[in-house]
């Protein structure tokens, strides 16, 4: 665990990545006791510019509310969206592309055909049409994000589960006699879990960005403020209001970067391959 | 063969140190090495892995990876300083004056493109030749290293051309501008045993021709015997010792070099008491085709890997499969223990066929036949413990976990490690200790029958040596039977009561190692042992 | 190679028609049906009206006999009849299919041609400030909202500095022919395309870049080292070629999305694009428009990915083997 | 308040400028939104299809913004004494755009046969009339079984469009090929639409009222994000953005822009008002008691400054101020916190969620719902938002699946055709987002609206609407918000835009551009 918190320290940026996110996650976490009013509360006179009152900081929306407030909040909801949603496809996809890698054939081509069909049509699009179908609430948000991003993750399980399959010491437990399900979960899966970290932390940030997008189409929770919702709301007033969008896709900017910094961290850090060293 | 060169040296290495990044296992890669070669003179440094022979042949390419800088020492070419010599002028001389090939033939060339687009290249860079006569001379080149049908290959791919075939359009590539001077790294390593011998045939010819310096790494004497005119061993980033190949192999001082050369498996089946115990293990025309490919349209290519197998194996015997890559003999391995399930035949276990059983009944039978792997490396589960690994057989077949815990600590003391061994992880042991937890592992479920798949190929032959000990001394004490699955003919000539060769799917001699080491019937089997490096020096090598 | 494209064809067909079918029963689960929003807009309604527009539609008719109707007309290559516009799904798809190609394929190019230069810029720079700030800037596109970007652009280069055009195709009622007209879409392209761009021009340098440092390290750069080849020569073709594969495999991806998957930009510029159409068809429960859109986005998809794998075939020489 | 002045100002400075001569020439550009699914008014009756069919299509009369009828195809009218019979006497030389002569036939084509088939609408009116006739072929006649005031305000082109019949009859009205090439008798001509792009009109030359139009040319561009709707205006794309067109938030800056004109005239006929549907039928809300607290805890005069700019007015009940019969009458809910929190205590309301539907048509509604919203949340109610989009909102309120619903619908012009429909018991039925949908029921508003409707001549009918407005304002069927208004933004360089009760929808016929 030292070594490879030494390993993710060398990358600078993966550490920006990390104290950013931690800055968010703290934001998020202090949320209600730095503004224990509603962030829907209509709280200052509309337009209200930022740093011309030191209560409001970052300026208020045409409904007069706190963008602060609004950024504040709209972290816990951005990052549980991303990360119930990167959750849920894991569930999704890490099932369906252990079982396709492990067993190969028949059923590897049938499930591939199916992960397939979710990947031949355009993935937003598919997005936008799930949660209009099931009408825009935390939970269709969540689940058309899932149901959109889960294809990747199973093709690359599919694909690491096949490179272990076949190593040796996957063969040697299929000869101790372990059953498929116990070699799956505590021979190949424990292996592939850098992978699947990697790739979360990088998903977690791009359902960030879909949430977002879908709010701006007017696709999200109306009950939750999330950061898209905010951006959404302040994008018809962006030249008399720009603060009002700003801040909140400055939000999101960062967040996404550092998660895909930390991302990259984590991809150097766990793959000792890109450690050089001479023979 | 061999002369004495007087010839003025064209390479001179002197106290040459190469220092490894910080955070390496040890400062320097190389440490203060000095040797020198001279025209028409083949130098072999030898030594395991590790032991930097491979890094100091990057230093006199020019070519070290990141991070590691020579930080002492010269290294003259002609008499000229390359360490003080402008990037431009290192350009110049790689390729033209300084060659080399690798290990790998497969990955040392570029995939997408065609083997005489690779060679009129090394004209190209030194600004030599027109096109065509560039094309002219690749396919004369190709012809010179001995390919067959040269027009063929040179509108090749390297992926079309077998790993042999790569090796000799990589030397083809190196000789193209003449060079004064070869580096050889591992170049046969990676070849089978036959394709090796003709490889160090055409180097030992090439060598001689155009009177070059080489300079040969490898880890295995016997090829040194085969074609070294001069000799350094290295251990850990040092020369130990120096010399002609009388002085350092037939009279070897240090006693580093000696226990090289004594681990070194003899070709020598010696003479056993024939193993006369009832089969354990009978296998009937056992056969499996691979097919790839294939979809609506088009139809599978069919590899015959084993085709109608059959042998006997009996209680406490030892039975070696040899044979070159592609030859079917692991095929055969994974067969018997249903990693593959096989297409035909009988595999009686006990008079159980087990080549159909399927499910619950399968796993049941199964426990009675373990394997060993090749792969030090790729045996264990990185992120299971040792004690964890070794047990979780006995558990899943319903023993108690910690009873089962606790055999795998005995199992440990059993194949030379401590018993805390079980509470660390794979990767904090080395090649050697992880082949002898893989042991432990096939121990664990009490089989009658091991089989060993390349078992001790990848190490080291100081370590290989334990291993082969560790398992005959096991087999004897537990009563095992044994098959033995290897390339290498020394290994199971070693430690066979009896020996199978295969070529192409097929059992080609079955017998006694004495008959078929001393008096091969079959002239595969005869090429063979007539291919490997070394054999006829082997007799003074003490 | 003609087998191997037919046998594709096929598979191809087969997949549309599973989405055809998934698609339309996915749709069924939507609230309210086209009858009800046309009787929505027109402000009053009663039963014969709502009757009368189901009957239309064929919307009286039980799920499996409309899914079987939709499935007759679509295997004769008709995509049917939108419900709200009364016109054939197809000639509005393909009215707005210019548009989208345009605009795709525009932003496609550029995102593929600026991001692998800038991919190879960085890696041939690889820990110098060359890196950083190709790296910086891509990551940073990398993770700004599309729509964000959109609009900034929109305030800069239209609002304030008035140099292109803000949205749409073309300037209407210009009624510019040949050269001219060509120019003034090239004007409108600008915005959207660049921005539809940015995001993927960010994906292709990070990717070229690492795949360059990875390719950099096989053991035939080192061959081609030991050639004396100058580095810029083995970059160019060594390493650029090979590292460019899995360049190719994630254009074809995208390419096939860039089809459908602007509905974002097309909205922001107002580009009359085939995303926009299902946005349109979705709100307002035009079945068939929306299976339409999805049908030939499917296809655009469908399309790219042979074309990928045709180029694989023909750029990678161990594949027309093996495969 | 300042929006107010300034849009007052301009109004004046319109009609100042109105005295200068038209010329004639130009193109007006416009914003059509969303883009319609057709043009052929006579089948498609949505707005946008209104706006732009508007300009194609004609009908016997137009509207001042008083409502008093004003000739378009009839030249003059007559209603006899008793109410019964209205005698229309058509223009002459009117040409549908195919140049054959539009006649009394075409009109008793399009009342009797087409829009019967096509419009529950029509076919609403029409229960009122006995017979239409065609004495001669510039004269029709509508015989009434009862004397029906408002029907004098039922010939608007939207309702009733005078349509060819020698293209129509006999065909398939609905998949007649001429739908996608609409030919009216109206000022312009359809030549172009480029779907998703814009719509092109051009001058009628054979139009019949002479000199008229002005416009060579008009454009309706197709622009589907409200933010880019603002820069066509900004960057000179279009000239006129209809009401609607861009988002409130948007007004008063576009309004700042030099050369910029504003108008909210032009809503007389439609008179929008708009409402929360309460559902009567479940709890809490069936309780008159906790529809009258809604009304007080709402800031509705904070939703008319922040998000209407100001422009409209807040409702006092059921009728819009801007329709015939309205009277100011008690009780009117002032904005009443403490009183609605008094109310919820007084019938023990226990703090169960209630949903609220917001209404799907962009931003100001949603704001506004996140508004109200609060508003309710600040007297203790429970709200949960629900989210739709128009299929859904259709469906669900529709349906009734609802708790709170935003709405607005229009009064066209009369209580009986746009008012009564919401209240009366008769009209409770599913199926439909436009009748009484939160599924209010009192024998006694029923009766008075049927005799209101009927009653003779207007006088009558004033007084039954007196206590109708009474009655219901005091049980609260359901929560009145607005009187709303779409303020038109135009290039103060178009002139006359709005010259009727349905404002630039109604065509662009008296339009002209200082050259």
């Amino acid at each position: 665990m030292m070594e490879f918190w030494n390993r993710f320290r060398q990358n600078r940026g993966a550490v920006v990545g990390l104290l950013i996110l931690l800055l968010i996650v703290v934001l998020a976490a202090a949320a209600p006791l730095l503004y224990p009013k509603s962030p829907w509360s209509m709280v200052q006179r509309p337009f209200l510019a930022p740093f011309a009152m030191d209560a409001f900081p970052l300026g208020t929306d045409p409904m007069g509310r706190d963008v602060a407030s609004a950024v504040a909040h709209g972290a816990r909801v951005s990052l549980l969206v991303g990360l119930v949603s990167t959750v849920v496809s894991m569930l999704i996809g890490v099932p369906i592309g252990a079982i396709a890698g492990y067993f190969g054939g028949r059923i590897d081509d049938a499930l591939m055909r199916f992960t397939e069909l979710f990947q031949t049509v355009p993935s937003f699009a598919l997005a936008v049409v799930l949660v209009a179908i099931f009408q825009p609430s935390l939970y269709s948000i969540v689940i058309a994000i899932a149901l959109v991003s889960w294809p990747p993750v199973a093709r690359l399980l599919r694909s690491e589960v096949m490179a272990l399959r076949s190593r040796e010491f996957v063969e040697a437990a299929i000869l101790s006699g372990q059953r498929a399900r116990t070699i799956i979960l505590r021979q190949i899966l424990p292996n592939t879990l850098s992978a699947i970290i990697v790739m979360a932390s990088m998903m977690v940030a791009a359902a960030i960005l879909i949430e977002s997008s879908l709010s701006f189409l007017g696709l999200g929770d109306p009950n939750v403020m999330s950061w898209g919702y905010v951006i959404g709301a302040g994008r018809t007033v962006i030249r008399q209001a720009w603060w009002v969008s700003f801040f909140p896709g400055l939000a999101i900017l960062l967040t996404v970067l550092a998660l895909n910094l930390i991302g990259e961290g984590l991809n150097d850090a766990m793959n000792p391959r890109l450690k050089r060293r001479g023979k | 063969m061999k002369h004495e060169t007087i010839a003025k040296p064209v390479v001179e290495i002197e106290r040459l140190s190469v220092a490894l990044p910080d955070g390496a296992d040890r400062p320097y890669a190389v440490d203060r090495v000095s040797f020198r070669i001279a025209p028409g003179q083949l130098l072999c440094v030898v030594g395991e892995s590790g032991s930097g022979k491979s890094m100091s042949a990057n230093a006199l390419m020019g070519l070290l990876p990141e991070g590691v800088r020579v930080s002492n020492g010269r290294i003259l070419l002609d008499g000229t300083d390359l360490l003080t010599q402008s990037e431009d002028a290192l350009h110049d001389i790689r390729g033209r004056r300084v060659a080399m090939i690798f290990q790998e033939p497969m990955t040392a060339l570029n995939p997408l493109m065609k083997v005489s687009a690779q060679i009129e290249e090394v004209f190209e860079a030194h600004g030599l030749l027109t096109p065509a006569e560039r094309r002219a001379k690749a396919l004369s080149l190709l012809e010179e290293v001995g390919l067959p049908d040269p027009p063929r290959a040179a509108a090749s791919f390297p992926f079309q051309l077998s790993g042999g075939q790569r090796q000799r359009v990589m030397i083809a590539m190196a000789l193209a501008l003449e060079p004064q001077v070869l580096i050889a790294d591992e170049p046969t390593t990676a070849l089978d045993v036959t394709t090796q011998a003709q490889i160090l045939r055409l180097i030992a010819r090439l060598q001689r021709d155009r009177n070059m310096a080489v300079m040969f790494i490898t880890h295995d004497f016997g090829v040194v015997a085969e074609i070294a005119d001069y000799v350094a061993v290295m251990q850990l980033g040092r020369v130990v010792e120096e010399g002609t190949v009388e002085q350092v192999l037939f009279n070897p001082q240090h006693d580093y070099t000696r226990k090289l050369i004594a681990a070194i498996p003899k070709m020598q089946a010696g003479m056993r008491a024939p193993v006369t115990s009832a089969p354990i293990l009978t296998v009937e025309g056992l056969t499996k085709t691979y097919r790839q490919g294939g979809g609506l349209f088009s139809r599978p290519r069919e590899v015959h890997a084993v085709q109608d197998v059959s042998f006997s194996l009996a209680k406490g015997e030892t039975l070696g499969i040899v044979g070159e890559s592609g030859s079917g003999k692991s095929s055969v391995g994974r067969c018997l223990v249903r990693l593959q399930d096989p297409d035909g035949g009988r595999v009686l276990l006990d008079g159980q066929d087990m080549a159909t059983l399927r499910g619950e009944e399968l796993r049941r039978v199964r426990r009675r036949m373990q394997m060993i792997f090749q792969d030090p490396y790729g045996s264990l589960n990185p992120r299971e413990r040792v004690g964890r690994i070794i047990a979780s057989g006995p558990i899943a077949y319903g023993e108690d976990p910690a009873k089962a815990m606790a055999e795998a600590a005995d199992l440990l003391e059993m194949v030379g490690l401590k018993r805390d061994a079980a509470h660390r992880f794979p990767h904090e042991f080395s090649g050697g200790q992880r082949q002898r937890i893989g042991i432990a592992r096939a121990l664990a479920l009490k089989p009658g029958i091991i089989i060993a798949d390349e078992a001790v190929s990848a190490l080291d032959v100081s370590i290989q040596a334990q291993v082969l000990d560790l398992l005959q001394s096991l087999k004897r004490d537990l009563g095992l039977s044994l098959i033995f699955i290897t390339h290498d003919l020394r290994v199971a000539a070693q430690i066979c009561d009896r020996v199978m060769v295969m070529q192409k799917g097929r059992v080609v001699e079955l017998g006694s190692g004495a008959e078929i080491f001393d008096a091969p019937r079959h002239p595969y089997t005869r090429s063979l042992i007539d291919a490997i490096p070394g054999r006829a020096h082997e007799a003074r090598m003490i | 190679m003609a087998k191997f494209i037919l046998a594709r064809l096929m598979k191809a067909a087969l997949i549309l028609v599973c989405i055809a079918i998934l698609n339309f029963l996915l749709i069924q689960a939507a609230p309210g049906d086209p009858a009800q929003v046309m009787a929505g807009e027109a402000g009053e309604t009663d039963a014969v009206f709502l009757q009368q527009l189901r009957e239309r539609f064929g919307l009286d008719q039980p799920l499996y006999v409309q899914l079987g109707r939709y499935l007759g007309t679509i295997l004769q290559f008709d995509l049917g009849y939108s419900y709200r516009q009364q016109v054939p799904v197809a000639d509005l798809i393909f009215e707005r299919l210019p548009a989208t190609l345009l605009l795709s394929l525009s932003a496609f190019v550029i995102s593929l041609g600026l991001g692998t230069l800038a991919g190879v810029l960085a890696s041939a720079r690889q820990g110098r400030w060359q890196d950083s700030v190709i790296s910086t800037i891509a990551l940073i596109f990398y993770a700004t909202p599309l729509f964000w970007l959109a609009l900034m652009a929109v305030l800069l280069f239209s609002v304030q500095l008035g140099w292109l055009p803000a949205f749409g195709y073309e300037t209407v009622g210009a009624d510019h022919t040949g050269l001219r007209r060509m120019e003034d879409i090239a004007a409108h392209l600008v915005l959207p395309a660049m921005t539809l761009g940015l995001f993927f021009m960010a994906v292709y340098a990070r990717m070229t870049r690492a795949s360059m440092l990875e390719v950099s390290r096989l053991d035939f750069v080192k061959t081609a080292q030991a050639k004396g080849l100058r580095p810029a020569l083995i970059q160019r073709r060594h390493v650029l070629r090979n590292a460019l594969l899995p360049v190719v495999t994630l254009a074809g991806l995208q390419a096939g999305q860039l089809v459908g998957g602007a509905v974002l930009i097309e909205t922001v510029f107002a580009w009359p694009g085939i995303g926009r159409l299902m946005f349109d068809a979705l709100t307002q429960r035009d079945y068939n428009l929306l299976l339409g859109v999805f049908l030939v986005s499917a296809a655009m998809v469908l399309l790219f990915n042979l074309i990928t794998d045709i180029l694989y075939r023909l750029v990678d020489p161990r594949i027309r083997v093996t495969a | 308040m300042r929006h107010v002045v300034s849009a007052t100002l301009a109004l004046l400075l319109t009609t100042a400028l109105a005295q200068a001569e038209a010329t004639p020439g130009g193109t007006a550009d416009l914003i059509v939104q969303p883009e319609p699914p057709g043009l052929m008014i006579g089948i498609v009756t949505n707005g946008p299809a209104l706006a732009v069919g508007g300009n194609i299509y004609e009908s016997l009369l137009r509207y001042d913004e008083t409502l008093a009828p004003m000739p378009s195809l009839a030249r003059s009218w007559e209603v006899s004494e008793d109410g019964l019979t209205y005698t229309f006497h058509l223009q002459e030389g009117v040409t549908f755009h195919d140049g054959t002569p539009m006649t009394a036939a075409d009109v008793l084509f399009s009342v009797n046969d087409f829009l019967m088939k096509t419009q529950p609408r029509h076919r609403n009116t029409m229960a009122q009339v006995e017979s239409v006739t065609a004495p001669d072929e510039a004269t029709v006649v509508f015989k009434l079984t009862q004397p029906f005031e408002p029907f004098i305000r039922a010939f608007a082109y939207g309702t009733m469009p005078i349509l060819p019949k020698h293209i129509y009859e006999g065909t398939d009205y609905m998949t007649n090929p001429a739908n996608d090439k609409p030919i009216g008798t109206g000022p312009f001509r359809f030549v172009e639409w480029q779907r998703g792009s814009f719509i092109k009109l051009e001058k009628n030359d054979a139009y019949w009222d002479k000199g008229k139009p002005y416009l060579d040319e008009v454009i309706y561009h197709v622009i589907p994000d409200a933010a880019s709707r603002a820069v066509a205006y900004e960057t000179g794309v279009v000239d006129i953005l209809p009401g609607g067109s861009v988002e409130n938030f948007d007004i008063p800056r576009l309004t700042e822009l030099p050369n910029t004109c504003i108008t909210d005239k032009g809503w007389e006929y439609y008179a929008p008002l708009s409402w929360m549907w309460l559902n009567n039928r479940n709890p809490p809300m069936d309780n008159p008691k906790f529809r009258q607290a809604v009304m007080y805890a709402m800031d509705r005069q904070f939703a008319l400054d922040v998000l209407w700019n100001g422009y409209g007015k807040v409702a006092t009940g059921p009728i819009s101020s801007k329709t015939p019969f309205y009277s100011q009458q008690e009780p009117v809910y002032e904005y009443d916190p403490d009183k609605a929190e008094a109310l919820l205590d007084e019938i023990g309301y226990d703090g169960e969620p209630i949903r609220l539907l917001p209404i799907p048509y962009g931003e100001t509604w949603q704001r506004w719902a996140e508004a109200v919203r609060q508003n309710l949340q600040d007297v203790g109610i429970k709200v949960e938002m629900e989210a739709a989009d128009v299929a859904g909102w259709n469906q669900r309120t529709a349906n009734w699946n609802y708790d709170i619903a935003f709405t607005y619908l229009y009064q066209n012009g009369d209580p009986a055709i746009g008012v009564s429909r919401n209240y009366i018991t008769s009209q409770i039925e599913q199926g439909s987002p436009w009748n009484n949908v939160e599924g209010y029921s009192d024998p006694e508003v029923d009766r008075m609206f049927e005799e209101a409707a009927l009653a003779y001549p207007a006088e009558a009918r004033q007084e039954i609407y007196d206590q109708v407005q009474v009655k219901l304002q005091e049980d609260v069927p359901v929560a009145w918000l607005l009187e709303l208004t779409f303020p038109t933004i135009y290039n103060c360089k178009v002139h006359d835009i709005v010259t009727s009760a349905h404002g630039p929808a109604d065509s662009m016929r008296d339009a002209w551009i200082e050259q």
